[in-house]
């Protein structure tokens, strides 16, 4: 399948940058607003889906296939679990928020702080959900999408 | 009626059963009492900001009290990528 | 009873998934059964979150004495809610490879050829 | 020398969440180190499962030890914040845990180290490791974790995986059945645990297993949350009314999950056992109902308590998954079909004694807080709880045999086997060890387990006792026959060119055969070091609870 019609195609490219903004910005602001790495990664997500409606999957896998997506997924992961290991070394416990109270990075806390700088490793490890369920829920989409295309003169 | 019909409807009425009595004798729809206070997420609302820094609750509980279960959900999402790509994979070399 | 009303409709919509699993033949509606399950659990956790007159469980600033929904069961049904999407693909996927192999999706004409291998 | 042993004393701290995290992690560095080169790969994941078997022996031999218990709070912290609630997620590793976790490394370790060779022939073999490395942690996180919600996101790690390489053979359709009948099964029995964790959670404000216990009152909704739970459980189990994925599921896998399985399996018995000993241990001989009437005249009076109802349930259906098991595997012509219908009955043993252990249960001591068992249902536990062990080792290595099989003829089919002992003499060895392990011949360990449930069971009921021993005599009948037609009988042309199994496969063997001898020989050994704190850490749930709870004393002193 080479993908739906031009006007399609066209409103996906208008609206996929607008997606993806909302999408890092629920990711971003995960801590401070209703929102996190998880449901962002699903909007971001849900955009690059609109992409493999439009585009076809055949088109979609030429740019970006599975294994990449894939490496990218592991990566997230292995920041989250590798967050959650350095709270081992920094913070004596496994998922110790040890960034809560330094000076150097979202250390801020206490009530009516309200600005990005808080919460300690919560907005790393947002990004790091983030990515992965960008990755992955993509990753399941195209190749559902790619195994069930249809193949030529069928 | 078949052995495996009649079997199926009985697990099935059995199991309605259940489920229709726990809708009755749940405490009623956004009432707490003294018997079953919130205790702990109450701990959870008053000290989000103050120890974990997030002004979000739910996300405090998500990736700071209960960050284990996000690893686990993370890791359920990763295993379904897994599963897919694995089942979609070409059987020859 | 009218403050069982959210629960009744959890229990409906369990009831009808597993009317949807038990009953149907068809693996798509046994998919569609286990996800209707799968939501009125979620249903029955989020209903457990909320108080009366209670808000989200965000700060905007330094306010106190809110009340507010609890935040745990919200984290509980984001969790359940990633697992069930994982589940469904999974089934999905596999549903996808029965039809390839037995051309239909009749959950009682599926697996009943011989022993080949 | 003082730096060496902070550092064991502190790898064994955080040896309870090192036991799943390196899993995890080894899963999610899987795919990355597979670009490099396949051997590299495979030896990672052996490692990574080396590692954690490490620190599961550590923790083991300090709690078996010791009779300690070891928690371990994610985040720090103290585990009960003030007022007596847990906000953080627990791991609480006791007797029962840690000898649980010592079941599933043996498994895990067998099985990678299975995979290696038997595997080779496949593609995909990336994301297959990832998935047996997330299996494993799934397993470890059911068995260790002390928290109802993270035991079900574990169960469903466990579950999702497991059924991902349950169906990993794609092209076999009847693979994909069985993959699809697992995930349907598992999924249902997820969700009811689920919904009988909310509903604890609506009544408590808890979802901490010890806080739970203590909290416990057995209103209502406590009972249903209790039969969910149990039917959930039941179902991942294998117990018999819902027994019918187990055969296709073991049948269909590769060998080398089916071994895995074989641990999820008992993870599921496991949180079925201490969500009945544990969380409702405080209740377990309540008074649901007094019966008093009147019968030809004379008054009948008696109580139906909890625990007998369970224990009547529990052995009816584990009579039911003895008999089922047994006789489906006597008809039964496919290998490993057969074998996982005989893992069906060994499930039944193991109930069977559990649910005699609960008609046991005569009080509950108030001041330690534990159950009182009759000597008989003490007895019995602690057969049942060996039979986990005995079972596993003897069914993976039958599982394993079978395998060995298939990869050397490609044929899991009885009536198409035959002559094969000519041409591998070490899996025939195996096999008969297996084969005499699982029908409880002396001097293996089958017979260490089976002699103490006949001989408790008998002091239920004789009857129960027979039908077990009858069982476990067609058990044997049924493997014989198999024996025969497989390694002994005529000589095969088609079979001529069999070679013996590759070597990874034959040291995988090789290590359960050495456990089921060793336990043989040594029974009372492993009796008393490894299985009777096990039975104790049930039979003193108080223990489970009053550790989290001391920690909160100390915590108040200043201990954190």
């Amino acid at each position: 399948m080479s993908g739906m019609s031009r006007i399609v195609k066209t409103v996906t490219n208008i609206t996929f940058p607008l997606v993806l903004i909302y999408g890092l910005y629920v990711i971003a602001h995960g801590h401070l607003t209703p929102g996190g790495g998880f449901q962002g990664g699903a909007v971001v997500a849900s955009g690059l889906a609109m992409i493999l409606v439009a585009y076809g999957s055949v088109w979609t896998m030429k740019k970006i296939n599975e294994k990449h997506l894939s490496a990218l997924e592991s990566l997230g992961a292995l920041g989250f679990i590798g967050l959650a290991f350095l709270g081992l070394i920094f913070g004596t416990w496994f998922f110790n928020n040890y960034l809560v109270g330094n000076e150097i990075l979202f250390g801020e806390i206490g009530r009516g702080a309200a600005n990005i700088y808080t919460a300690g490793v919560i907005p790393l490890m947002n990004f790091a959900v983030g990515l992965k369920v960008i990755a992955g829920l993509f990753a399941i989409v195209l190749v559902m999408a790619y195994a069930t295309r249809l193949k030529e003169g069928k | 009626m078949s052995l495996r019909n009649s079997v199926a409807v009985i697990f099935f009425l059995l199991i309605a059963i259940f489920f229709v009595f726990s809708a009755f004798i749940t405490h009623p729809f956004g009432e707490f009492n003294n018997e079953n206070s919130p205790e702990m997420d109450q701990y959870i609302i008053d000290n989000t900001q103050n120890e974990t820094g997030a002004d979000n609750g739910v996300t405090s509980v998500v990736f700071d009290y209960r960050g284990f279960d996000t690893l686990g959900e993370a890791t359920v999402l990763f295993t379904a990528v897994a599963g897919v790509i694995i089942l979609f994979r070409r059987l020859k070399k | 009873m009218i403050y069982q009303i959210p629960y009744i409709a959890v229990v409906a919509l369990i009831l009808i998934g597993l009317y949807a699993i038990i009953f149907r033949r068809n693996l798509i509606k046994m998919v569609i059964g286990i996800t209707l399950i799968e939501s009125g659990v979620n249903l029955f956790l989020i209903t457990l979150a909320f108080q009366k007159d209670s808000t989200a469980p965000i700060y905007h600033g330094s306010e106190t004495g809110l009340t507010m929904s609890l935040p745990v069961p919200h984290a509980l049904t984001l969790t359940s809610i990633v697992i069930g999407v994982a589940v469904t693909a999974l089934m999905l996927t596999l549903v996808i490879h029965i039809y390839k192999h037995y051309q239909t999706l009749d959950a009682r004409k599926i697996g009943m050829e011989g022993d080949e291998e | 020398m003082n730096g060496e042993l902070d550092l064991i004393a502190e790898m064994l701290k955080h040896s309870p969440a090192l036991i799943v995290a390196i899993p995890l992690l080894g899963a999610f560095l899987t795919p990355l180190i597979g670009k490099i080169n396949d051997k590299i790969r495979n030896a990672f994941a052996v490692f990574i499962v080396a590692l954690t078997s490490f620190f599961v022996f550590l923790l083991a031999n300090d709690i078996l030890s010791n009779g300690s218990i070891h928690t371990y709070v994610f985040g720090g912290g103290p585990a009960l914040t003030e007022g007596g609630f847990a906000v953080r997620i627990l791991f609480e590793v006791d007797g029962m845990n840690a000898f649980m976790a010592i079941i599933a490394s043996i498994l895990a370790l067998a099985g990678v180290i299975y995979s290696w060779a038997f595997m080779k022939e496949n593609t995909g073999l990336d994301k297959y490791y990832t998935l047996i490395l997330l299996m494993i942690a799934g397993m470890f996180g059911m068995i260790l974790t002390g928290d109802m919600f993270n035991f079900f996101v574990f169960l469903e790690i466990a579950s999702i995986s497991a059924c991902a390489l349950i169906a990993f053979r794609t092209n076999q359709g009847k693979a994909v059945d069985a993959g699809f009948k697992y995930i349907v099964i598992s999924a249902i029995g997820a969700l009811l645990i689920l919904f009988a964790i909310a509903l604890l959670y609506s009544q408590y404000n808890a979802l901490n297993m010890a806080v739970l216990a203590r909290e416990i009152q057995l209103t209502f909704l406590d009972k249903i949350a209790l039969a969910l739970l149990i039917a959930g459980l039941a179902m991942k189990a294998g117990i018999v009314p819902m027994h019918m994925w187990l055969p296709d599921a073991y049948g269909r896998a590769p060998a080398s999950v089916t071994i895995l399985l074989v641990g999820a399996t008992q993870a599921s018995l496991y949180g079925a056992l201490r969500m009945t000993s544990t969380l409702y241990g405080k209740n377990i001989i309540a008074v649901l109902k007094h019966v008093d009437f009147d019968l030809f005249g004379q008054s009948v009076v008696f109580d139906i308590t909890l625990n007998g109802v369970l224990g009547f349930i529990i052995l009816l259906l584990a009579i039911l998954t003895i008999f089922i098991g047994v006789l489906m595997a006597l008809k039964e012509t496919n290998f490993k079909r057969m074998i996982a219908f005989a893992a069906i009955a060994e499930i039944g043993y193991m109930i069977l004694a559990i649910g005699s252990a609960f008609l046991a249960v005569a009080s509950i001591d108030t001041v330690t807080s534990s159950a009182i068992l009759s000597q008989p249902g003490y007895m019995a536990l602690k057969g049942g709880i060996f039979h986990i062990l005995n079972d596993a080792l003897d069914i993976g290595l039958l599982f394993l045999v079978a395998g060995a099989i298939y990869y050397a003829t490609k044929e899991t089919s009885l009536n198409k086997l035959g002559g094969l002992a000519r041409n591998m003499k070490y899996t025939t060895i195996f096999f008969l060890i297996g084969l005499f392990a699982v029908a409880g011949m002396p001097p293996l360990n089958g017979f260490a387990s089976k002699i103490l449930i006949y001989e408790s069971t008998y002091q239920v009921n004789p009857i129960l006792s027979i039908i077990a021993i009858l069982c476990s005599i067609l058990l044997l009948a049924v493997f014989v026959k198999v024996f025969h037609s497989a390694f002994l009988g005529p000589k095969q042309e088609k079979f001529d060119n069999v070679k013996e199994a590759p070597k990874s496969m034959l040291i995988a063997m090789g290590i359960i055969a050495c456990l089921i001898i060793f336990i043989g020989l040594f029974p009372e050994y492993v009796l008393n070091n490894i299985v009777t704190p096990a039975a104790d850490a049930l039979v003193n749930f108080g223990n489970y609870i009053h550790e989290v709870d001391s920690n909160y004393v100390i915590s108040l002193i200043g201990g954190f």
